[in-house]
């Protein structure tokens, strides 16, 4: 990757990371409803894996965990904070919030609140880009918690069967909630697991810019060219609770994983670079991550109007 | 107008939609039909209601799965996010257990998700309905339930024409429609208009005029509902039969006129005796026109028990237009 | 007598029945917590309910799962019919679609498919409610939905005392029952006696006496409700408040002779607003005891539609005390 | 296998034909309630199966087609006729049926109308034997569909994680309905599916006394042994319709499998046998299960006061 692919990265990834820490200082504010679930540690994942679309012919769906998912496609970052405050501005006027983020026009068909529902959902993207043959492709993030549930597993059969473009994103990061996915997930590994049903599978180290680069465009081609699916699976860190505000009771302190953002870091450093540009940068995306939440927290509530046009719609 | 059954008429109106609008698939199990195997014809589905659709349209736009419910109503339903139109089957209301979360979750709630930004034309195709010696796995009948999801739009249709036009005002509607037919009405034939027009989800439909008491029946209980009116007309009772055709959105209007007409309610449904679609028009039909009624209301619905095997058991379980009459006779002694 | 949050007393109602009886069973996601972790601590489900069980009882009667919820609440329907008496744990009710066919086929059928020729203690716990901003997937109550299938029995406790004696009667029924706790009452405390008794499936609890109306409230409602008869007592109104605690059976007698008592008729309830617990209420009344009334009956309920995300639309779609006060003036007016 | 062995299964193979043709006519004369799926061409396989287990220790799920599990469990034909004939003196007085045949007595927990919801429900008699200590083990009988759907896909799954003490059974007849295995399901194999969730696993020919009883022995024995599960596949035709009165427009008409039931035949007559007595055999086994199908075709329709029972207990 050239120092410039890099050093964007680097922005995007620290914008998010900062847009999230906003969000959680928000959320001890009182100024969230909801639990929120923070990406920190799948950034650099995701954004490699954003950097393979092309969008918004391509259509994603995540689970709920998806706030870096929406940024490193683009979502608008002022539309997502309002949607996850609940602010009047926000992606649907605060009726979806943290758990189901839309946005289509950046390729965002959705975020999901059942682990595993968004999975089929995808499959469905990827049949309307092959029935109308827009060229596009769809991908559909689980974790590896869901991994284990009915509807991937239907899933990933189905669009072999099927052969539809799709790509299945597994972020491993270890966990389900509390509970380890080496414990939850029978087998030796999730690969051989979606290899059984056909699929072309890959994994990565997530936290690996260069690889998971190289591999998430590899895997995207593949499935764009052929029409066929694939499954990546990344492993990632989860660098903070399962939600923000989970005490992790069940999770030591050591042997955590060293963060992907500093690796990254050490990345541009070793090349030649400016004095202070990635302090620059780091600050940049801080202060810009800063101002879209605290614009977002100072907007008003979403207003309930819209429930008055779905209450009347029902109606007729 | 030409004479024909609910399946033959369901056929026709989905030849009508798929050669009228090239966004329209149909999805499901077998519906195509021996997909994998060689040498054999197109089956069209287990009641014949897709038959001929894979040869005109293509394994492209009618597409077999595997017994995967839940994988592929959600495909459906993503589909209908991205473009597509599809129709998709789900063999018997029973099976929706296995696929719930993407019709209670996915479908019913995306539109509202995305505040209105897309609009989700899914028609979901299912049968139901007891009498047959089905079992307790595949006599079902969940329209009440599935009401109950706000999101979705639910019909029922009662007669070959009610079918086709729900059909098709189904798969030109906003939201998801889960289309519900009886097992026992397939091959009820009817005449019906040449061109099978939409019939508007929403408004339900006078079957029998009458001034003494409202029935309001659904599906396979129209006829039940009608044979008991005919009976009780004997009797000097004129009972007015309403078929709501669409269960979500209720016609309310139009049951409203007749409660205030007839001034007695009898509702005759073969969906759940608890919370189900009887207890949802009485409850509604007593808070907005109690005024109105001159006697209580009166429900006519299975047991509240899971359906029997057994004929006689079955035949125990099931009201009957004997049930109906029976019932409207205490209504009006009372 | 002491005093204790309603999780504190399911925790200490778990802890009595696993002691009581070796064949009780916990099973469910996250309920020992940290399974597969090194190093870290037990943590009893994601409420705190299952708090010190594996520690007591052992891994083998304290079961952490996948996120497979068709597959373990499938496994404790078989273990209950085959001499297990299983707790297993659904974290949301919402998530109850993905595992539909197994609660609604498998758990509410097996026992009448068999003539009764096996018991099925299994219970089901789950959390239900909307007001935390949740969103449309961690907010629903799906209580009505689940007391129209046939065969399963539904208890909704409001207070620490109820939580724990329903818990004891549901390890103790001889079918399926399912515990829906509200999340906003986990944190409620109240006085409970000591020993923690059993409440009986399908008793109801006159909340407050009065005269003038019947409210019908369940789950966190009923503090709705009895906030709302303590304004109404100020304008001279005085409302009997209802708790059935147990959905389905529904405790009939005691409702009518509240309804015979007072003539009027108030449901407050957080499902359905078509085809719930509200319209299953009334629809009851009206048939029983239909010359009782002397106004219209009322259902209070949230709206039809998704539950919304923002603070704003959340609270104009949950209904309040001042709903219930508003609705039950009206009535008293009319 | 012993000529002893040989000829027992045989009778028994026979007995389940003969009783499957017997009600086969029945339906035919308007006399069963419903739809009939059949066991043709699975007997042998089901057999080796039965021949392996502990019962009523050992508790087995099967699918809607368990007409021919339940005879080889050792399940009282008469019971079970009556059942699926919705007869007085049926299993569960006629309020299952033939999809939801129930005999614990006999280690059949049950059969499904739910294509896979038989499978979790095994897991359950599982756990229990292995909470209980009883030393039994759990079956579950599914077909090549089924193992496309969630409720199988966790299970396997589940079973590994819980180290459960069930052996997977797929029957593998080609079809699910009018769609053929080989289509439905991605992947090269079943087989590969089940290992990649962790589960020894081992194919056979279905058709194959010696290799079906070999297999279903071993497997069992492992499943006692280890506490752990196992998944056999067994290959056996479907030699008739989905169910009886499929008029199989899907399918042709050449090509169809041999009957397993012939294969065996052969195999005895090959050995030094006395002349006439595979004849002998199969009249008897015929006229057995024709006199028990008739038997139950005389018994009056069951009664409806078994409903009244549970609306009695629903009330109170
Ligand atoms: C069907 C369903 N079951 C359980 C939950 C509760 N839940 C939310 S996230 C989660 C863990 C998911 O783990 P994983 O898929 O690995 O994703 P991660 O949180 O690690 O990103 C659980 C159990 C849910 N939302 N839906
Ligand atoms: C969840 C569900 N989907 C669909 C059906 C309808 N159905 C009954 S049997 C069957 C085919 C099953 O195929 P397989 O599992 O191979 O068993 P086989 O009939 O071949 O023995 C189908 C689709 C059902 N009963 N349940
Ligand atoms: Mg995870
Ligand atoms: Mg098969």
């Amino acid at each position: 990757m050239e120092l410039e692919d890099l050093t964007l990265m680097f922005e995007k990834a620290h914008f998010i990371r900062a847009f999230e820490g906003a969000l959680a200082a928000a959320s001890d504010a009182g100024e969230v409803p909801g639990l929120v679930h923070l990406s920190n540690g799948a950034e650099i994942l995701e954004l490699a894996v954003a950097s393979a679309l092309d969008l918004p012919k391509d259509q994603v769906t995540g689970s709920h965990r998806s706030h870096g998912i929406a940024l490193s496609l683009g979502v608008d970052p002022l539309a997502l904070a309002c949607e996850i405050l609940g602010r009047e501005g926000g992606l649907s006027e605060g009726l979806g919030g943290t758990q189901h983020l839309i946005a289509p026009e950046s390729g965002l068909l959705g975020s999901n609140g059942i682990v595993g529902g968004q999975v089929p959902l995808a499959l469905g993207a990827a049949l309307s880009a092959k029935t109308l043959k827009t060229g596009g492709i769809a991908v559909s993030y689980f974790g590896d918690g869901a991994a284990n549930q009915g509807a991937v597993l239907e899933s990933l059969n189905l669009a072999v069967v099927l052969k539809l473009p799709v790509l299945f994103v597994c972020e491993n990061n270890g966990f389900g909630q509390s509970t380890a996915s080496a414990y939850a997930a029978g087998g030796t590994s999730l690969l051989g697991r979606a290899r059984a049903f056909g699929l072309a599978a890959a994994h990565v180290d997530g936290t690996d810019p260069l690889e998971a680069t190289k591999t998430a465009h590899r895997l995207a081609a593949w499935v764009r060219d052929t029409g066929s699916p694939a499954f990546l699976e990344a492993s990632v860190p989860r660098l903070s609770g399962h939600y923000h505000g989970d005490a992790e009771r069940y999770r030591t302190t050591d042997g955590r994983s060293t963060d992907p953002l500093d690796r990254l870091e050490g990345m541009i450093l070793s090349r030649d670079v400016p004095e202070g540009l990635v302090e620059d940068m780091k600050s940049r995306a801080h202060a810009d991550a800063l101002a879209i939440v605290d614009e977002a927290t100072a907007a008003p509530d979403a207003s309930d109007t819209a429930l008055e046009a779905f209450m009347a719609e029902a109606q007729a | 107008m030409t004479q024909m059954t609910l399946s033959q008429a369901l056929n026709r109106a989905h030849h009508d939609v798929m050669a009228a609008d090239d966004h329209i698939i149909v999805i499901g199990e077998d519906i195509h039909g021996g997909s994998g195997v060689t040498g054999g014809q197109e089956l069209g589905g287990v009641f014949g209601v897709t038959r001929g659709l894979a040869s005109r349209f293509g394994a492209g736009r009618v597409i077999d799965t595997p017994i995967s419910e839940t994988a592929f109503v959600g495909m459906a339903t993503g589909a209908a996010m991205t473009g597509l139109k599809p129709i998709v089957e789900v063999m018997f209301c029973d099976f929706m257990g296995v696929c719930f979360d993407q019709i209670m979750n996915q479908a019913a709630k995306a539109r509202f998700l995305s505040n209105g930004r897309f609009d989700l034309p899914l028609t979901i195709r299912t049968t139901m309905g007891a009498g047959d010696g089905s079992g307790a796995m595949h006599s079902q009948s969940t329209f009440g339930m599935l009401s109950s999801v706000a999101g979705l739009m639910v019909a029922c249709p009662s007669s070959p024409a009610d079918a086709a036009g729900l059909l098709k005002s189904a798969v030109a509607a906003k939201g998801p429609t889960i289309l519900m037919e009886h097992k026992g009405l397939y091959g009820h034939a009817d005449t019906v208009e040449d061109d099978l027009p939409a019939v508007k989800l929403g408004k339900g439909r006078v079957v029998r005029e009458g001034t003494d008491l409202t029935i309001i029946a659904v599906s396979a209980f129209v006829h039940k509902a009608e044979a008991a009116a005919e009976a009780l007309k004997k009797d000097g009772i004129e009972a007015e039969v309403i078929d709501p055709r669409t269960i979500k959105p209720l016609d309310e209007a139009l049951i409203l006129e007749s409660v205030k007409k007839t001034g007695r309610l009898l509702v005759a449904s073969e969906d759940a005796a608890f919370a189900g679609f009887a207890d949802a028009v009485i409850s509604f039909v007593t808070r907005a026109a109690f005024a109105d009624l001159k006697a209580a209301p009166v429900a006519v619905t299975p047991l509240d028990i899971p359906v029997p095997y057994g004929r006689k058991a079955e035949a125990k379980w099931l009201p009957t237009a004997e049930t109906i009459i029976k019932a409207a006779k205490q209504m009006m002694e009372a």
